[in-house]
């Protein structure tokens, strides 16, 4: 099954890469755009989905500063 | 796909398109026939059409590089390995070269860059040297005005050192300029430099019939097809976007193991020959190694690792899919290859072998797809004859002037004014902010980093070291083509000279537009000449180098960019040169004849002249004996700095010393030097006690024939906050220093 | 005295570490599929980008075996050294607190730094004199220290130096025990005059005279 | 609203991340895991979600080696 893991940086630790985004889309004409965050995907095909949030846990992700959401069955 | 002999029936070269395109003319084609005597197979005429591109077969520079020389005492290793050797000593041998990665880098700057730095570290590896240190070249749109010419520093900047650092080789130096002619066409050229010992330098050449070919690193996917060559041999047209899936991702991760895998099974003796896949992938390399060994090679293609299903032989035989390696093994060390593979987590697969027909023959679900004599491949590409063509109306006949870029540079301006906008111009800013990005000290050799002194310093295992600087000058060249490009060779050995160091060879990667032009191919052989006469002068040897041409866009060609980077020697690296005044009290003095012009000037570009011809004369006597009379003091310990006078005459190499050491100086500049005029390579900076001074350029046993009497004029004292030049100007160092400072950090 | 510098595949200043530490005593590579620490006295973590730092800076090098043996000799009190790479493969380990971030200017950044030892105590930091200035190369993409937790700090960029945007200024940290320590910038990188500064030396000086002293006792 | 972009190395093009954390999760004890990709994931409050298309074309991602997918209305 084809598994995504979303990762995005934990509220509240400064995250320069959302920023950036943030500053520089009005530069180009894109207004009305705020929280800006950028974080990592992670896509699989796995045999067992119930196993990812433990590889999440082990490796995929790091949870003092990351959070991360798990999207199931992806059509891709 | 059709096989061999199956060539599509058709009723005449110019009815069949799949030549051209590919890249190649009907006369081409028509000579492949008449070699072959027969239509070629697709994957035959997608192998061909590759080596018979510009990239790979030099068509239109073979016969001018023959102009240069090759030979010198030093070289262990000369053009045509993947990279040249000179001997440093102590039995060990010095690799480098420098390349182009110029249309990658306007595709794609970050993974164009990153992949430029791992073909030159590739390239130093295949012979056997360990990566020492990289250096990089860069010309760009002036990024002042163009957010494109920003982007693209930006991203080349982050993708040379995500290369250079994560592979753990220090970038200890480089150079980069901005000028409207690269506005369309970027040049990112990569120097790598390498150390080994000379037992284990390997050439190319396959040898052996029934010796197994096995192939190492990564995947083969569908990396860069027709890539560099398609890309580097037509001029940038309106069709880039079809030429975008194939853009090549580095990984200096893999290429990290792949270089100390190769390196242990050299030094196992595992090895025949080995050798890089670059441009032309399997093809190129393959038929190489085969043209060198005069020998015949048999591939399977089933048998190579693929990271895509489906793929056609053809796809296979041109990939430049990056990060692996082709060698030649005995079949019995097939086994211990495979063990020493397996211990660094490098693939190795046997997918050929070595045989004695002379020929190219690959197979793919076992059938025969391809079938070339060697000598088609590699030897037969027809070579040109430039027919070169001096511009009617000169130099602006080819290059609108410069756009003016500040009032504050008029006649009218203030010399100070001048001189603090020459240093916050893009070209002459400080290039932290560029250098930051790079590892300059990893391997611990480094000893003059970037801003430290005017040429790279390593330290060798002989307790010698080696100095090395990368230049180059398109604007000048553009003005006056043979003499620019001379300069540049003379400015190279200045820097080296300010370290201590002594010329051991030269590589060189020339930068053009369409040779086939009349003009481009003017410039390229004036250049061609220039940088010849130079090497003879000084006595150093061309021990490789790159040809990038075609950088040409509809508004006409980049500036003629030959680029120089330069080796030599020096005794004792605890004395090697800097740049900074030091002690207060000190002498400062000019040594050499400097007879600069304003003409091609940074000062003249930001005022927006013309450009125009001539540059000054070089002198080449005079300027060897400045060059000599440097490096014996520097070696000698009796001087505080050395810099050479280059980019913004005397006043800007004064304020560069004054900014490095945070102290100012007053002189007094000798009646009727203009301050802001150039030459380049042929005169010098220095300080030191003023004691000292006085005997700079004396020979110990009187004067030598041959050797002409330096001239040494002391100018002023190292001393107080501010740069003076008595009755022209002075400025504090702070300012100084936050003009030179805010220059490219703007654009980065 | 006997080091143990681990090389992953990726390491880049593993010889660096090697050299640094042959100029205190005697120094030899641990290979990462290997479990056998060689009976070393310290163990150091050297720079570079372990597993091509994908994912995460150390993420991946952490699983390494030889990471288990580390960990075990860290729980018996050995001496473990984690510069820059090496720093960020302890704290994805669990053997220091806290993680490293992308730089605030989210670019590579090389730079001589000045350090702050705050802490002169430590058998990393022993033979510095208490307020001691160090002038140490630092050059890393993902150095900006977090802790969530208060940690035991033991160096930090002096005022206006601190090149990656970390927690408090924070260059460096210990664990509770005191027989582990991290930083961002590369003492081995400052050990030899013709190199530059040799005030990394105190570092590894302090380390030989730390086992030195447990072997006396 | 709430609009995540999910960024992938464009299907074709050499992912080095994803190689390694393909090998690497055998080596922790998770098999059948296969076909692993690295990507980056944004997510960003828009005040008008057309546009968000035309910001991933300009800044948010690298046509010439990223795919991209726009997830909208995310409840976070
Ligand atoms: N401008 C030049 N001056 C001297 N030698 C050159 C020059 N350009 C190319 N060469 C030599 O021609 C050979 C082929 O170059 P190239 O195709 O770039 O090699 P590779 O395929 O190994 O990268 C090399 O040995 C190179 O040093
Ligand atoms: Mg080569």
């Amino acid at each position: 099954m084809r598994v995504r893991v979303l990762v995005s940086p934990k509220r509240g630790i400064l995250d320069p890469q959302g920023q950036a985004v943030e500053r520089a889309l009005p530069a180009l004409g894109f207004d009305g755009v705020s929280n800006v965050h950028v974080g990592r995907l992670i896509e699989l095909d796995v045999d067992d989905p119930a196993r990812v949030p433990a590889m999440c846990d082990a490796l995929l992700t790091n949870p003092l500063i990351e959070d991360y959401e798990i999207v199931e069955d992806v059509s891709a | 796909m059709s096989r061999v002999g199956g060539g599509r029936v058709v009723s005449g070269a110019a009815t069949d398109s799949r030549h051209a395109a590919l890249g190649l003319s009907d006369l081409e084609y028509d000579r492949i026939v008449e070699l072959l005597g027969r239509e070629p197979g697709d994957t035959e005429l997608a192998m061909l059409s590759l080596m018979w591109s510009e990239h790979c077969a030099y068509k239109h520079s073979r016969r001018l590089l023959r102009r240069l020389p090759t030979e010198g005492p030093a070289v262990l290793m000369g053009p045509g390995e993947n990279a040249g050797v000179v001997d440093v000593g102590g039995g060990l041998g010095l690799a480098f070269k420098v390349e182009s990665h110029n249309h990658p880098s306007a595709v794609e700057p970050f993974q164009g860059a990153a992949t430029g730095v791992g073909g030159i570290l590739r390239d130093v590896f295949a012979v056997g040297a360990r990566p020492i240190a990289v250096l990089d070249s860069l010309r760009f749109g002036e990024v002042a005005r163009s957010a494109r010419s920003r982007y693209l520093l930006e991203r080349a900047v982050a993708g040379i050192g995500h290369y250079g650092n994560s592979i753990g080789v220090p970038t200890i130096g480089g150079e980069v300029y901005f000028e409207h002619a690269y506005e369309q066409n970027c040049l990112v050229n990569a120097m790598c430099l390498g150390l080994a010992p000379q037992a284990r330098l390997i050439r190319a050449a396959a040898a052996g019939p029934g010796n197994v070919l096995v192939l190492l690193g990564a995947l083969t996917g569908r990396d860069g097809i027709g890539g560099a060559s398609v890309l580097a041999s037509a001029e940038f047209g309106e069709g880039d976007a079809d030429k975008r899936p194939t853009v090549q991702i580095g990984d200096p991760f893999a290429e990290k193991k792949l270089l100390e895998c190769s390196l242990e099974l050299l030094d196992s003796e595992l090895l025949v020959s080995l050798q890089d896949l670059g441009a032309a992938g399997l093809t190129s390399s393959a038929s190489e190694m085969a043209a060198k060994g005069a020998v015949g090679l048999d591939i399977d293609c089933d048998r190579v690792p693929l990271r895509e299903p489906g793929m056609e032989p053809f796809e296979i035989m041109v990939s430049e899919s990056q990060e692996r390696m082709l060698c030649v093994v005995v079949p019995e060390r097939v086994p211990d290859v495979v063990a020493v593979c397996e211990r660094w987590e490098i693939r190795a697969t046997p997918i050929g072998e070595v045989t004695d027909s002379g020929r190219m023959r690959i197979r793919a679900g076992g059938e025969l797809v391809a079938d070339l004599p060697v000598g088609i491949l590699v030897d037969d590409c027809p070579v040109y004859d430039l027919a070169p063509v001096a511009p009617e109306g000169g130099p602006t006949s080819i290059y609108p002037a410069p756009e003016p870029v500040s009032a504050a540079v008029d006649a009218a301006g203030s010399a100070g004014d001048t001189l603090l906008a020459l240093l916050a111009s893009a070209n002459l800013a400080s290039r932290l902010p560029v250098f930051e990005q790079y590892d300059p000290v990893v391997q611990s050799r480094t000893v003059r980093r970037p801003d430290e002194a005017d040429a790279a310093v390593l330290a060798l295992p002989t307790g010698e070291a080696i100095a090395v600087s990368i230049d180059g000058n398109g604007r000048r060249v553009a003005c006056d083509p043979r003499t620019g490009a001379a300069e540049v060779v003379y400015e190279c050995a200045a820097n080296l000279a300010c370290v201590g160091g002594e010329p051991l060879g030269l590589t060189n990667c020339l930068n053009f537009g369409n040779p086939e032009k009349g003009h481009v191919a003017w410039q390229l052989s004036e250049a061609v000449d220039g940088i010849a006469a130079a090497c003879e002068a000084l006595s150093v040897p061309v021990i490789g180098g790159n040809v990038s041409l075609y950088n040409e866009a509809p508004a006409g060609p980049i500036y003629p960019t030959p680029v120089i980077g330069m080796v030599g020697r020096l005794p004792d690296p605890a004395r090697a040169g800097r740049l900074a005044f030091g002690s207060e009290g000190d002498a400062i003095a000019i040594v050499g004849g400097f007879h600069p012009s304003p003409v091609g000037s940074e000062l003249a570009k930001l005022r927006g002249e013309p450009l125009a011809a001539p540059l000054p004369p070089l002198d080449a006597i005079a300027a060897l004996g400045a060059h000599r009379a440097v490096r014996e003091a520097v070696r000698a310990g009796t001087l505080t700095s050395a810099h050479d006078i280059a980019e913004g005459g005397i006043a800007v190499a004064l304020a560069e010393c004054c900014v490095a050491g945070n102290v100012g100086a007053r002189v007094e500049l000798p009646e009727g030097l203009d301050p802001f005029a150039e030459a380049f390579g042929r005169a010098f900076v220095v300080s030191g006690p003023p004691e000292a001074l006085a005997g700079i350029g004396a020979e110990p046993g009187g004067p030598r024939s041959g050797h002409a009497a330096v001239p040494v004029t002391v100018i002023g004292r190292v001393g107080g906050p501010a740069l003076e030049l008595e009755g022209v100007l002075g400025v504090p160092v702070a300012a100084l220093a936050e003009a030179r400072a805010g220059g490219l950090a703007a654009a980065l | 005295m006997k080091f143990g510098i681990v090389r992953f595949p990726g390491s880049c200043d593993d010889i660096d570490a090697q050299l640094a530490c042959e100029r205190v005593g005697e120094a030899v590579l641990l290979w990462h599929a290997d479990r056998d620490l060689q009976g070393v006295d310290a163990v150091v973590i050297p720079g570079g980008f372990s597993y091509g730092d994908y994912l995460r800076a150390g993420a991946i090098a952490r699983f390494a075996p030889v990471m288990e043996s580390v960990a075990e000799f860290a729980r018996e009190g050995g001496l473990v050294l984690g510069i820059c790479n090496g720093f960020q493969v302890l704290c994805e380990a669990g053997l220091l607190p806290g993680a490293l971030l992308p730089n605030v200017s989210l670019r590579f950044v090389f730079r001589q730094v000045r350090l702050e030892v705050v802490d002169s105590e430590t058998p990393f930091t022993r033979a510095c004199e208490p307020g001691r200035t160090l002038s140490i190369p630092a050059k890393h993409a993902s150095g900006r220290y977090f802790s969530p937790e208060p940690v035991d700090v033991v160096l930090r960029y002096a005022p206006g130096e601190n090149p990656n945007g970390s927690q408090d200024d924070i260059a460096g940290v210990r664990n509770a025990a005191g027989n582990v320590f991290g930083l961002m910038p590369h003492p081995e990188h400052a050990v030899d005059p013709l190199t530059g500064s040799v005030d990394g030396l105190s570092i590894f000086e302090s380390m030989r005279v730390s086992v030195e002293a447990r072997v006396a006792a």
